[in-house]
């Protein structure tokens, strides 16, 4: 069962990923990502982290891609326009590509030390309750840290996109 | 009589792998889309795909650091796409185009 | 007793003026400077009484601990004052001459600029040479030693917008430092040999080593201190910085190059008394110097014109004849002469500043005459010390270098010869530079041109022509030195020192006679020259011109250093370190790193395409690299 | 494999139920207008039009389904199954009711428990965006585009309020499981006041309540709050292009997330399917009472008819309520019927607001609505939520 779950929603990732790098148009690649997104949070409560997969819903598909969406709309920017591109440049992409996946897969098979496989719900410390005490306790100085840094960004985010009055 | 297939846990390898998978995929991304939105999104890509090996080694290790990490990893995410759109609006405004080539003035 | 004050209070001073003087009014600076070396003269009569110096007590040294000043291990150096018998005879003559110094200069810089930078290096001085005289240790010894030696070059340089000024200055500094190395390497054997500083301890084991110890390094540390007293006290071969120093205000050279500071070397060889007694060898040399120097002086200063030349060269001699005191054995003569010294060759300089002073600048000889009657209370006081170093009895100068003869003679029949010949040549330049400065009829032409060659007095304050006598600030000073040179002569120093240095006994009555006669003919000599027939010098320069130019121009000291040592070690700089060190090695590595640099960032820059994407290219195949790395290698584990 | 047979079921039952709720609320909306404004309303089809929705479904199907030429197809397409999915999705966590034991089966009447829900229903509703979005951006017209732009920009606005008024009751009740939050405002002070949220110690959450329900609105694309589909300057906003089936699946969208938002408010803020006042005093007696006294309603009005036809059709109504009241009455099924009754109740009476707003209302500018998310709402909720933070940190034990 956790695998044949696993393995519809990975191929649900991998499918949309490859999406996202084949779509022209940004906002299929928008809608892939989501759809990224959407799977990979099954995955997290697969595992067992029910709040990071809340979390990725709300702040990751519910606001961040909400913003990517409206900017591409704001833009109205069009698909790419096709350029001719070098031959190994063009039939070379590919190739690497699965030449750096398979490396990454045989690290992770050489580094890796056997252990027991991962069962749904064996993984009690993802609820919002014991996340939400390591958060205030040991990672407090990150937390309000990154409170700030979000402020900054916000701020940021105003004046850059501000228009200027004159 | 043997075993179904596909009942029994899952290998942490597969979560490994897929997120390798994935993060080539952002990388890919990167290298071979020209429109810095897209560029941008596969950024987020990896960025996801390193949070599913973070959750994945914390369920390995039985610790939930790994889901803060990577809730950290979302905030700064966050944070970054607001500022990163800002500044594509920006270039927008100012070069109307999102062709990352044609944002090259760093040369020379 | 509080001995810190003695030289703070001129610290003290220092700071005042030093800090605030140029908000200061001139009144207002004057009572600071003059007024704390009063006080210091004050509190050391005080603490001197009080220790029954006057009545005859302080047999032994009176020390004061304040901190510990450097501790590494055994090793300790402390802050620490002492005062014994001999220290009482510096204290008394650095703050007795020094104030009266302090009183004259007050007049005598009337009209400089700097004014306040003049009297905080004179109270810094001061403090310098107290503590010299007053450290319990040779490292404060050392201390103030090389803080005379700055303040002596500061003062030195003080019209430092004239070259020569502070290329005197330069000398004495540069030429001092050869001594102070000397100096440092004896103090360091000393430490080693030893395993302290300080007097007390180091003097009591030397002693302890009996008379007839004549240890190798004994020697060597005698010799090595002998350096640095010549360095100090201005003995060939190091001697050529004094007259030079006279580019220093008058005041300057009274004070430093005659009284007191030029004399810390005969300070610090009386110190070492002990160290000396027991190596015979570096005892004879500082004799065998100091008549050499005597003699080589005093002939120089025969045909100089620089009515203080004259004066310096004459100091140079004297300072020769404490060193054949001390070289001989009768310690007590050479600190006696230095007493009297102080008195008589303060006096004359102070004179000659005063003679300079009523001339507005003017210092040659040969532009005098006839002043007399101008200014006659200078005339007389510059008479009384003419007398006094003339050695005519019963005044100051006689007492004592009758007592250095009396004793050279003892030790070794030629010293006292010679010394006797150099009495006399004394007598003579001395009467000469009086003669003609003030008998005859008047060589100058004041009112123009005499500011030529005058630095000092460039921006006088009175232009007007007449030659006029000093004022009383300037002249009371003269009288009370006067005074004490010619009857100086009745402080019995060598009973007072007898404790330290032992009796000293009187040698025949002829050996007197025949000094005074050699000061007396001397004088006789100087009278015809230069009262009866003042045409037969030029005819007797005339006759013997090659011992006369060779006189004339120092034996070509200076030239010979100049052209053996100097030159070399000027070239040598600006060739090897320089051109080649500096420019060669330094600058080529800089800026052949800079040019590889440059050479590095032009290759890189190809790789800069400035599209983004390639950029991640490089990253991704980088970070490629790496995991296939630690694939390969079994990875981190 | 027990668990998945049960999920099926119930989300079958769910979801007939769900569909019939939708479009009779469609209807109910319709007449309750009517009403306010002094109309009949729909009473044609069926008596008093109560066939209306099964006509429109009808007409709605059968219309013709005209696809512009100069729209994105994918997208066009995807836009309303978007809107669909998310809309029902959150319907899958909500509780209808307590434990319930079926044929001797114990189960939840719930499809599925987290003990995240309310935070997947946050973010699965927050997801509601992008259908409207899409169609708008799909249908390449700049009144839908600005209508797709204008409502994202609103939701996003107004989710922060929303989930800011969420998170101060979920600090008094401090868990994020919809049964737990019931199962805490399940006790009653004093005996009788019910500690709903909004009655709750010690910081009673009204304020909360009310601007989570005008978060709601916005969410909804509700009146005051449908700029994006603003008659007067945007024709119909998103769906202006859309027809037939594609619409209705948006106008089903929008009735799903009243209900949705109506139910989380009624879980969040009224106790859920708790009783307004206990048992013991009777509570279990007031739903078979309401409808007996309807069907008499009924009865009596068929006695006297205003129009010759109710005659034969409300004795029929009498029959069925005189039936209800009767069910309600044996014990068997009062644990299942009991919390239901009580939450539809509560949630029809939100709905009823909702409609009752529209009929009331204009409809505001849309700077307007920004200045008032970001300027007024948001530190109104940031403020409720300090407070109850600290009401909660100086109770705690």
């Amino acid at each position: 069962m956790d695998q044949i779950l696993f393995l519809i929603f990975a191929a649900i990732a991998v499918i949309c990923a490859i999406n996202l790098v084949l779509q022209t148009h940004p906002i299929s690649s928008a809608l892939s990502l989501i759809g990224v997104m959407g799977a990979l949070a099954v995955l997290y409560l697969l595992l067992g982290g029910e709040f990071i997969a809340a979390a990725q819903l709300i702040v990751y598909a519910g606001a961040i891609m909400v913003l990517f969406v409206f900017v591409i709309m704001l833009l109205n920017a069009g698909a790419e326009q096709k350029v001719k591109r070098r031959v190994w440049t063009r039939w070379s992409g590919a190739p690497l590509l699965l030449g750096f996946v398979g490396l990454m897969a045989y690290v992770v098979q050489v580094l890796l030390p056997p252990s027991s496989g991962i069962r749904f719900g064996s993984f009690l410390q993802g609820g919002p309750q014991t996340i939400g005490t390591r958060l205030f306790t040991a990672y407090l100085l990150p937390f309000e840290i990154t409170s700030i840094l979000i402020l900054i960004a916000i701020i940021g985010a105003i004046v850059l996109a501000r228009k200027e009055i004159d | 009589m043997p075993p179904l297939p596909f009942t029994g846990p899952t290998p942490l390898s597969w979560y490994l792998i897929l997120s390798a998978i994935l993060f080539g995929l952002g990388v890919a991304g990167f290298l071979f889309r020209r429109n810095l939105i897209t560029v941008f999104m596969s950024i987020e890509l990896m960025l996801n795909a390193v949070n599913l090996s973070f959750i994945a080694f914390s369920y390995k290790l039985n610790q939930n650091d790994g889901h803060i990490f990577s809730f950290f990893v979302m905030v700064v995410a966050a944070a970054e796409a607001a500022v990163g759109l800002a500044i594509i609006l920006t270039v927008f405004k100012n070069r109307q185009t999102l062709e990352i080539d044609e944002v090259s003035s760093l040369k020379n | 007793m509080q001995l810190w004050l003695i030289p703070v209070l001129p610290l003290a001073g220092f700071a005042l003026n030093g800090l605030f003087g140029r908000r200061l009014s001139k009144a207002l600076i004057n009572a600071i400077a003059v007024g704390s070396v009063f006080l210091s003269f004050l509190w050391a009569l005080k603490t001197l009484n009080a220790l029954g110096a006057f009545s005859g007590g302080l047999e032994t040294a009176y020390r004061e601990h304040y901190y510990t000043w450097i501790q590494s291990g055994a090793f300790r150096i402390g802050a620490d004052f002492a005062v014994d018998r001999l220290t009482a005879v510096w204290l008394m003559i650095v703050t007795g001459v020094g104030f009266l110094i302090h009183v004259y200069a007050v007049g005598y810089m009337a009209h400089e600029g700097g004014y306040y930078r003049f009297f905080a290096y004179l109270n810094l001085f001061m403090f310098f040479m107290l503590v010299l005289v007053l450290g319990a240790n040779f490292l404060l010894l050392f201390v103030g030693w090389e803080g005379v030696g700055l303040c002596s070059y500061l003062l030195i340089g003080f019209y430092f917008l004239e070259k020569f000024a502070t290329d005197a200055g330069n000398k004495a500094f540069i030429v001092n430092r050869i001594g102070d190395f000397g100096f440092a390497l004896a103090i360091f054997l000393i430490g080693v040999h030893f395993g302290s500083l300080d007097f007390a301890t180091v003097f009591g084991s030397v002693k302890s080593m009996g008379i007839e110890t004549q240890a190798g390094w004994i020697t060597a540390i005698g010799l090595l201190l002998l350096v640095g007293a010549c360095g100090k006290s201005a003995q060939i071969p190091l001697y050529v910085w004094l007259p030079d120093a006279m580019a220093g205000p008058t005041p300057v050279s009274a004070l430093i190059h005659a009284a007191t500071m030029v004399t810390a070397g005969v300070y610090m060889v009386a110190r070492s008394a002990d160290i000396y007694l027991h190596s015979t060898i570096s005892l004879n040399i500082v004799a065998i110097l100091g008549i050499a120097t005597a003699f080589f002086a005093a002939t120089i200063g025969l045909a100089q014109n620089d009515i203080k030349k004259v004066f310096a060269y004459s100091t140079v001699s004297q300072l020769g004849y404490m060193f054949v005191g001390l070289g001989v054995g009768a310690f007590s003569a050479g600190v006696f002469h230095v007493m009297t010294h102080a008195f008589f060759k303060a006096l004359l300089f102070l004179g000659a500043g005063s003679v300079i002073h009523a001339l507005s600048g003017e210092q040659d000889l040969q532009k005098m005459g006839g002043l007399a009657k101008k200014i006659p209370i200078t005339c007389l006081t510059l008479f009384c010390a003419g007398v006094a170093i003339a050695g005519i009895p019963p005044f100051s100068g006689f007492h004592s270098k009758d007592a250095i003869l009396a004793a050279a003679y003892e030790h070794s029949p030629w010293i006292y010869w010679v010394g006797v010949f150099t009495a006399g040549m004394t007598a003579f330049y001395v009467f000469r530079a009086l003669f003609l400065a003030f008998f005859g009829e008047y060589r100058g032409s004041i009112g123009q041109g005499a500011h030529a060659n005058s630095p000092s007095h460039a921006d006088h304050g009175h232009g007007h022509g007449g030659i006029h006598e000093s004022p009383a600030v300037m002249w009371v000073p003269l009288v009370i030195l006067a005074l004490l040179s010619l009857a100086g002569g009745y402080i019995d120093i060598p009973q007072f020192l007898a404790p330290m240095f032992g009796e000293a006994h009187e040698g025949e009555p002829w050996l007197m006679y025949v000094s005074v006669a050699a000061g007396v003919l001397g004088i006789g000599l100087a009278a015809l020259l230069y009262l009866a027939a003042p045409t037969l010098p030029e005819a007797l320069a005339r006759i013997f011109s090659v011992a006369y130019r060779w006189i004339y121009n120092k034996y070509y000291v200076d030239e010979f250093y100049d052209s053996v040592i100097v030159r070399p070690v000027i070239d040598g700089s600006r060739e090897v370190l320089w051109r080649a060190g500096d420019v060669g090695v330094v600058d080529g590595a800089v800026n052949g790193i800079g040019n590889a640099a440059r050479a590095a960032g032009s290759l890189l820059r190809l790789a800069q395409s400035g599209y983004i994407r390639s950029y991640a290219a490089w990253v991704v195949a980088g970070s490629i690299l790496v995991i296939a790395l630690m694939g390969l290698r079994g990875g981190a584990r | 494999m027990p668990y998945l047979l049960l999920a099926t079921i119930k989300t079958i039952i769910v979801v007939a139920i769900l569909m019939h709720v939708l479009a009779y609320l469609q209807w109910i909306e319709r007449k309750v207008i009517a009403h306010v404004q002094l109309r009949v309303g729909p009473r044609r089809v069926g008596p008093h039009g109560l066939l209306q929705p099964l006509a429109d479904v009808i007409k709605l199907v059968t219309k013709e389904d005209m696809l512009p030429s100069h729209v994105n197809k994918v997208f066009y397409f995807l836009a309303p199954f978007v809107a669909v999915m998310f809309a029902l999705i959150p319907m899958c966590l909500i509780p209808f009711g307590g434990d319930i034991r079926v044929f001797g089966i114990h189960t939840t009447m719930q499809v599925t428990d987290l003990n995240i829900g309310i935070l997947a229903v946050l973010g699965l509703s927050g997801l509601g965006v992008y259908g409207v979005a899409l169609a708008g951006w799909a249908s390449n017209n700049k009144y839908s585009l600005m209508g797709g732009l204008r409502s994202s920009a609103q939701m996003i606005s107004y989710e922060l309020p929303m989930a800011l008024s969420i998170a101060s009751p979920l600090l008094i009740l401090n868990t994020l499981s919809f049964r737990e939050i019931v199962d805490k405002q399940s006790f009653f002070y004093f005996g009788f006041l019910p500690n709903w949220s909004i009655f709750h110690s010690p910081f009673p959450q009204i304020l909360a309540f009310l601007i989570f329900l005008i978060a709601g609105f916005a969410e909804t694309n509700r009146v005051p709050f449908d700029l994006p589909e603003a008659e007067n300057e945007l024709v119909a906003g998103f769906h202006t292009e859309y027809s037939s089936m594609k619409f209705a699946s948006f106008f089903m969208a929008e009735y799903a997330n009243m209900v949705t938002v109506s139910s989380v408010a009624t879980l969040l803020f009224l106790g859920g399917w708790q009783p307004p006042f206990p048992q013991q005093y009777g509570s279990w007696l007031i739903p078979p009472v309401i409808f007996a006294i309807s069907g008499l309603i009924c009865f009596y009005h068929a006695a006297n008819p205003a129009r010759p036809f109710d005659r034969y059709t409300l004795p029929v109504f009498g029959v069925i309520f005189l039936g209800i009241a009767g069910v309600f009455l044996i014990p068997a099924v009062q644990p299942i019927l009991l919390p239901l009754f009580w939450f539809s109740a509560k949630t029809g009476a939100i709905l009823f607001v909702f409609i009752w707003v529209r009929a009331t209302l204009p409809r505001f500018r849309y700077d307007q609505l920004m200045r008032f998310a970001w300027l007024f709402l948001f530190p109104v909720a940031l403020v409720n939520l300090f407070a109850t933070g600290l009401a909660v940190a100086l109770t705690a034990k």
